[in-house]
């Protein structure tokens, strides 16, 4: 019996101890008209080694393809030490810290990822983690609402040039209490958001603006105007931000003459692998003032019974468990061990590193932007400064030429016209510090063929 | 042992050099835009790094070191198989947006895993992306609101809880723009359906219920229950937390639920990671099937795709960036297979048996048990009522003497309606000898609670750090370290 | 500088305290004339992430071809649980428990290890591991001449039916002290040791005499017959076994009436990758009356002072840094690593789990033979009891149809006509219980198919 | 925390299922060929396994926990990138016998592997089969007799090796069939070259030199040393264990050296593995080339093979059942090509300047130093006999004190000719800070001798277990675990 360890001898006294004939006596208060004949549509069971030849099977199948996609899932070097130390058991096995003396690895690791967390963003206080950065934006915005108590519209003003599955989260879950999107458009020109698209909102209860640095399209945005618009017409200032960015771009905290009041963003930059999707975590930061209407887990350093400082969960007057229906978020389950990997991660890379990896990443993206606005057919949407990633406009539909970029081996980008038709034939690409210049040279070599080929097969 | 912080190793200059490009670039951006002062990171050396976080990590308890019994949270043992074929270099370097072609194998794993969630679950239809069980709750919730939206019964806003439930039921409805009602449980521990007739009516999107409940024991009368609700128009959401109680026994579509979600990192044993990743993947009866979630995975003919809001025109919509936590459900996947169909029905039996087990043995030792005329589910609740009131103790201080006792404790004071209250989960993995050795200790602390209450109330005294000051971490509020400013 | 801690203050303030003026003067001692100018030879410095790239190429190039070969070294199952456990830092990192106290971890473990393979060669000892099969034999040898006082001829004798690699470590280690070899023929329809061989030997002074089980060829030696000759005639009783064949075979402290006197193999089977051939772990067991002559660390165990039971090494009087040019071998550093992979291994797999290895191991190789010498051209060398190993013999040269198996993916065995020239075109193919069916035909399919081929080139 | 043995957590018939096959199969042999009785291997569940190494694991110190100043093991850190590219799965998955063509990448890893060791050491050829420093050092003077015997000059069978030389030396040398003489060392930790001059001759097969030696310091006249031995028509041979003194800063093979063993899991930081496995890859020079142990790895053009006997029919043959330690010679690349040609400088600088800091910070602080007027290499020795005789305290005593204060213990007695000595090698991966923490606990102990011998005799007061009784380990033995017979 895979991973039960009973002998016939033990479940025999143990039903002794119980009284009970045999284990299905134990089930009998489930009505027998409810009770399922087995599950025969489960497939019988696999050994350890015939599902790790299965796994390793549907790996094989997918391969490693040279990936250059980022649009919100970052491919950056992940140090071995970061998942050596998060596989341990004792941080891999445990659960949340409730019983705070028995979890101080966990508490305090939590601690110091709050510390780094808050300088990274220039804010005073962070959580311990929200599921990802989408969602973590709607709770953001769920956040401001409780936090702006002058405002009553509901009303959070999102750029168009916000990654669009971020407004779509935020819409699905914001939504259900009423929260009102209104979008604002971004410059043809130079995809940044329309600082001047605000001036309609002029006196009107706005409850927040929200903005994302660098944004979807990769561009950096006016954020000192934006945030000190924000704060003129009494709304929050929410920033969703690239961690990993911050390490060079101004954070949150300065943003503007007062500094964003909410920062939120997608922590998987920090040593998570992309894995498909996830897990990755949501991160938030924010100002003192705002903590008690912050959501999810808080850690404090406190003392023992002898005056020892140690660590624990705190402020939990805030969550679920205690609040019930008036808690600031129902999170419970958050995504720890990747906080943990994060942490580690940080640690790892220290300022200059991270602040390298950075630099490193968007100067990638600018020889990969070279190296394929060389190819007929091929330019560059938005000529104004960026992070590392940037939008290519090709002279036909995109996805065709993705596909064909597959067969190569080469996972080119992102085909963002669907989104963006406004923008005709769009692709979306990212370099990070992962990228060689010969991976570069291998991508805009196979794109400049699979559009010669295109072409000559049309 | 004293671990200093990560930030007391640092000295300014120092750095793990292997991990990061050798070569400084600058970073072309308008000095407007640029940091002016480097973040507070720590500048330690890979070893320091290393040693730091490995040293923290002994000072946790976890399943892989200890009995952790905590009730609703199902620490069971979580098969290293699920982690390293979870990481196999392809699975993990693959981009979500990456195109379906080249992701047919993890997609062709994700549909089977839908396919055995909807048979184990008895429902008609899944989506994965749920991030933990509290987001499926809210996949759960919005669905029942927008079924009833789209038919146009805009009053259903009210969500029925009963008073045993986990605090993340009423958050959701919350969350969900809907307001709390709430119902007394009997002393039986069964739901009070008189009550329960009493609240029902127009304004009732539906009733959230864990079966079995919190307090350990299965609602019988549950068809009765899906009548009252499904016969004033609500609907009825499962709570899956503890699925691993019932699987293979009574599936919720079965009961009458429109709509479930599972804690896969519960039931199916992937890692609770001090906190999270978790994963609340939902599952519907055939009403609710227009609503669910994107995206989920289809098939076409032998090839697998994302369903998206195209696909399905009416979804509630996405609740993450991507898909969820495919890496949490990459693990799950691996589990099942290996339990297989009878494997399955195995873990609730085992886990019912442990539970029922240590419930009759700590009575047998003299322990209130809050339900004693009730088969136990998977987990019981121990009452220490007679003894806090008959010696200076207290379920807290139980609990704190438990972990120098090697245990990590039960869940402490949950549910609420339970004075003094242990909730107690051995799960199927841990064997006889543990949970005797767990009653041992349990005789042994109420022995110590009526001839030296100072040993409980002192507790834990062997721990990296002794009994920790809740009401000073809230009260003066120390979130982030500060460096000396010398 | 990588994985160096050094601040420049830092280097600064020690210098000072050592009172020398730079780095380089504390390498003053060294005579001028031979500093080295560097190290222009070695190249420069690559991150974690280039080398890392650099590794998965190099990997990718060699793939995962479909393995058939055993010959010393078997595929088989390891569970996940294992090398999580090993790589954990208290393990991976430690060295030799020198300090008992400090290394209570390592030490109960290679006391449960010692248990273990006591227990599965039925003798009562077992030292805590040698570097691997090969040189553990050469290590036997040794031993055999100082534990057989009676003997002063240092002549062993070794079947011809030894794994050959095993007969040149032995020679190329123990042939430095004037050991003998001598060799026992094998039956050329059996593939056994010649039993009656032994005859010649009658009254002569034989040291020892070395048999393995099963034989290089897979095949099941008369391991009764030739322990009791031993015996009667003088000679110590050296087995070399397969540790996962001792699960269902009789082991050899029980073989003939009084049992070998010497058991020792390779570990590798035990929980330890195929890694290109190493690390790997020699064991080594013995009866209690040999214990002082037996090479390699041992753990005993005793009690602190307070009486408490705990772990420490033991017999250290043997060994070279307390007994130097006396000591019973000059091994220090051993395979610790892999010794607890192994003890991992075994508790995973249990009296139960181990013998269904190797129980299914058999009976692969058994339908591999079948479907491989229902091809024209294949037939079985030795028609006997075997473990799960067999010679069969090709109508061709062995060496081209592997290659041309590699090129399908497949590495079809061992030619092993080199060594056996006497055999005829003889290839070694083994089959574990990671071979599936499905494995078999797809090798028997592509043998065919290469056979058929080749015949139709030539 | 006490663990049991893990015989003691099973029970007739559990077992961890997933981990073999589940259909039984019958051993088709003759039934006097089968096993009469199972062997005792514990029967425990998977859980059950991991708990207990897990647990069993945390008893230990260990580089990732713990200053580990180990004095001739080098016990630096272990960059966590060698192992997790070493363990790569077609790596790991490879059958060392698989034809050459389906090995290119790890041949061409392990053929730059031995054209990097030769160009560190100075040497002309390198073979990695040896699995740990002894067997390099048989290797070594293997071939040093194969030389001897090839020109027929058979008399020469006697090694030389210093008095402070390691234990390996001169049984490595009576494994090769020779005899040992040693020589003494000076005062001022040079070798005394009279002495030499006064055991050479024509019986004189080579010596064994670490440089620097086992007291830490760097022999001064080697180039006299080489000139008198091979004058004397003798080899000299290197062993490497110290190499990380001097990487880049002086060659073995510019000393004179003929033959050198590495221990890469020294200098390469290869894992220590709680004993082992290490690597002895041996360089020799132009003359021994022909003698080197087989395989090697050959380049023809583009292609890479195996050497073997027959491409080297001098060889003295094989040391290993395949080629020898090949993951842990993928690790040793791995780090290599980290460290890079800047790196392998830095190393030897930073371990001797660590050295010197400890010595400098512990004679200021009043400890003894065996030769004080040397510069320390990347060890150095303290002795405390001053100690031992003013108190009632030893070397041992202090060594287990120092487990209480968090450090592993440095070497103790060894080499022999220093009274209560501690050989320390704090190696260039430490920061400052750890090293003065070192200093610190020296003082508090020394401090301690004086005031609480007591103290230090009962030491270690705060691990898993106290002193434990070797004395009785060795006279009563108890080496395997026997079933209660009931
Ligand atoms: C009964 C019950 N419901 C819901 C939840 C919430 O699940 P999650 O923590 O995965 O969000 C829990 C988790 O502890 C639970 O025990
Ligand atoms: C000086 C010296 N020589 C030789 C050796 C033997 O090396 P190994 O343990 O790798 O066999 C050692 C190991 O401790 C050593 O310190």
């Amino acid at each position: 019996m895979p991973f039960i360890p009973h002998t016939d001898a033990d479940v025999r006294a143990m039903l002794d101890v119980i009284g009970a004939p045999d284990i299905d006596a134990l089930f009998e208060e489930i009505p027998a008209a409810l009770r399922a004949p087995g599950l025969p549509g489960i497939p019988p069971a696999m050994t350890e080694m015939e599902i790790g030849r299965c796994m390793a099977e549907f790996a094989a199948r997918d391969g490693r393809p040279l990936n250059f996609i980022g649009a919100g899932a970052y491919e950056h070097h992940i140090p071995a030490a970061v998942w050596a130390i998060v596989s341990r058991g004792e941080f891999y096995s445990a659960y949340t810290p409730y019983q705070a003396e028995a979890s101080q690895g966990t508490l305090q690791l939590l601690y110091e990822y709050q510390t780094m967390m808050a300088s990274l963003t220039a804010l005073e206080i962070s959580n311990a983690s929200l599921y990802d950065g989408a969602s973590g934006l709607a709770e953001a915005c769920l956040m401001a609402v409780r936090a702006n108590r002058k405002s009553k519209s509901l009303r959070i003003l999102l750029p168009l040039a916000l990654n669009p599955t971020y407004r779509d989260v935020a819409q699905a879950i914001a939504g259900n209490q009423n929260l009102v999107f209104e979008q604002l458009p971004f410059d043809a020109k130079g995809g940044q958001t329309v600082v001047s698209a605000l001036d309609q909102y002029k006196g009107k209860d706005v409850t927040a603006v929200v903005i994302q640095q660098p944004n979807f399209f990769g561009t950096l945005e006016d954020v000192d105007a934006i945030t000190n618009w924000a704060h003129a017409n009494g709304a929050l200032m929410i920033g969703v931000v690239n961690p990993t960015s911050l390490a060079v771009l101004k954070p949150p905290g300065e943003w503007g003459a007062r500094g964003a009041d909410i920062a939120c963003g997608d922590g998987q930059p920090l040593g998570v692998p992309l894995s498909s999707g996830g897990p990755y975590f949501g991160f938030m930061a924010t100002r003192a003032e705002h903590v008690r209407q912050m959501p999810g887990r808080i850690i404090g350093r406190t003392v023992d019974l002898d005056g020892k400082p140690g660590f624990a969960l705190t402020l939990q007057a805030r969550e679920q468990h205690i609040r019930r229906s008036k808690a600031t978020s129902n999170i419970c389950t958050n995504q720890g061990l990747l906080v943990t990997a994060a942490t580690i991660y940080m640690s790892l890379l220290g300022p200059r590193g991270l602040a390298r990896v950075a630099a490193t990443s968007m100067q990638r993206t600018q020889q990969l932007v070279d190296a394929l606005t060389r190819i007929p057919g091929v330019r560059l949407a938005f000529d104004t400064p960026r992070f590392h990633e940037a939008v290519l406009l090709l002279d036909r539909p995109v996805k065709p030429v993705l596909e064909a970029l597959a067969h190569r081996g080469i996972v080119g980008g992102v085909d963002v016209s669907g989104r963006y038709p406004q923008l005709g034939h769009a692709l979306l690409v990212c370099a990070t510090e992962t990228r060689t210049v010969n991976d570069i040279e291998t991508y805009a070599r196979a794109l400049a063929e699979t559009l010669r080929s295109s072409a000559a097969a049309a | 042992m004293h671990e200093k912080l990560i930030f007391e190793h640092a000295a300014p200059g120092r750095s793990a050099d292997a991990q990061y490009p050798r070569v400084p670039v600058e970073a072309t951006v308008p000095t407007s835009l640029l940091r002016a002062t480097p973040p507070l990171l720590p500048e330690v050396s890979e070893l320091q790094a290393v040693r730091h976080y490995t040293r923290l990590s002994q000072l946790n308890f976890s399943i892989d070191t200890h009995f952790y019994p905590l009730g609703s949270c199902t620490m069971k043992y979580n098969p290293k198989a699920c982690n390293q074929y979870a990481m196999l270099p392809e699975l993990l370097g693959r981009h979500p947006l990456a195109p379906e072609s080249t992701g047919q194998g993890v997609l062709q794993i994700l549909f089977e895993l839908q396919e055995m969630l909807k048979e184990v679950t008895g429902m008609r239809g899944v989506s994965l992306t749920p991030m933990a069980g509290a987001q499926g709750e809210f996949a759960g919730v919005a669905m029942i609101r927008a079924y009833h939206r789209a038919r146009n019964d805009l009053a259903r806003t009210e969500i029925i809880v009963p008073d045993a439930a986990h605090g993340t039921n009423p958050a959701t409805a919350t969350m969900c723009g809907c307001t709390v009602r709430e119902i007394p449980t009997q002393s039986n521990g069964d739901i009070d359906l008189e009550a329960l007739k009493g609240v029902v009516g127009p304004h009732t999107a539906g009733i959230m219920l864990t079966n079995p409940s919190t307090i350990g024991v299965f609602e019988r009368r549950i068809r009765e229950v899906a009548e009252i609700v499904h016969g004033a128009g609500g609907l009825l959401y499962y709570d899956g937390a503890n699925l691993n109680a019932i699987l293979g026994k009574v599936r919720p579509g079965d009961m009458g639920f429109d709509v479930i979600h599972m804690n896969l990192h519960k039931t199916f044993s992937t890692p609770h990671g001090g906190g999270g990743p978790g994963s609340g993947a939902v599952g519907v009866s055939e009403r609710l099937l227009p609503f669910l979630p994107v995206p989920i995975v289809g098939r076409d003919g032998e090839r697998f795709r994302w369903l998206d809001q195209q696909d399905l025109p009416q979804t509630i919509g996405r609740l993450s960036n991507f898909m969820g936590n495919t890496g949490v459900l990459l693990r799950a996947y691996v589990y099942m297979r290996m339990l297989g169909r009878d494997g399955m029905q195995r873990v609730s039996e085992f886990a019912t048996l442990n539970a029922n087990y240590l419930m009759a043995r700590l009575q047998a030792a003299g322990f209130e048990v809050a339900y004693p005329e009730r088969r136990a589910s998977h987990e019981f609740i121990v009452t220490l009522r007679r003894e806090a009131r008959e010696w200076e103790t207290n379920a807290m201080d139980f609990a704190k003497r438990l972990l120098d006792y090697g245990f990590h404790a039960p869940t402490t004071y949950f549910p609420l309606l339970v004075p003094e209250c242990l909730l107690i989960e051995p799960t199927e993995t841990e064997p006889k000898e543990e949970l005797d050795a767990f009653v041992d200790a349990m005789i042994a602390i109420r022995k110590e609670a009526e001839t030296e209450p100072a040993k409980l109330q002192g507790a834990p005294w062997t721990l990296p750090v002794r009994r920790l000051d809740d009401v000073r971490a809230a009260k003066q509020l120390d979130l982030t370290w500060k460096p000396a400013t010398a």
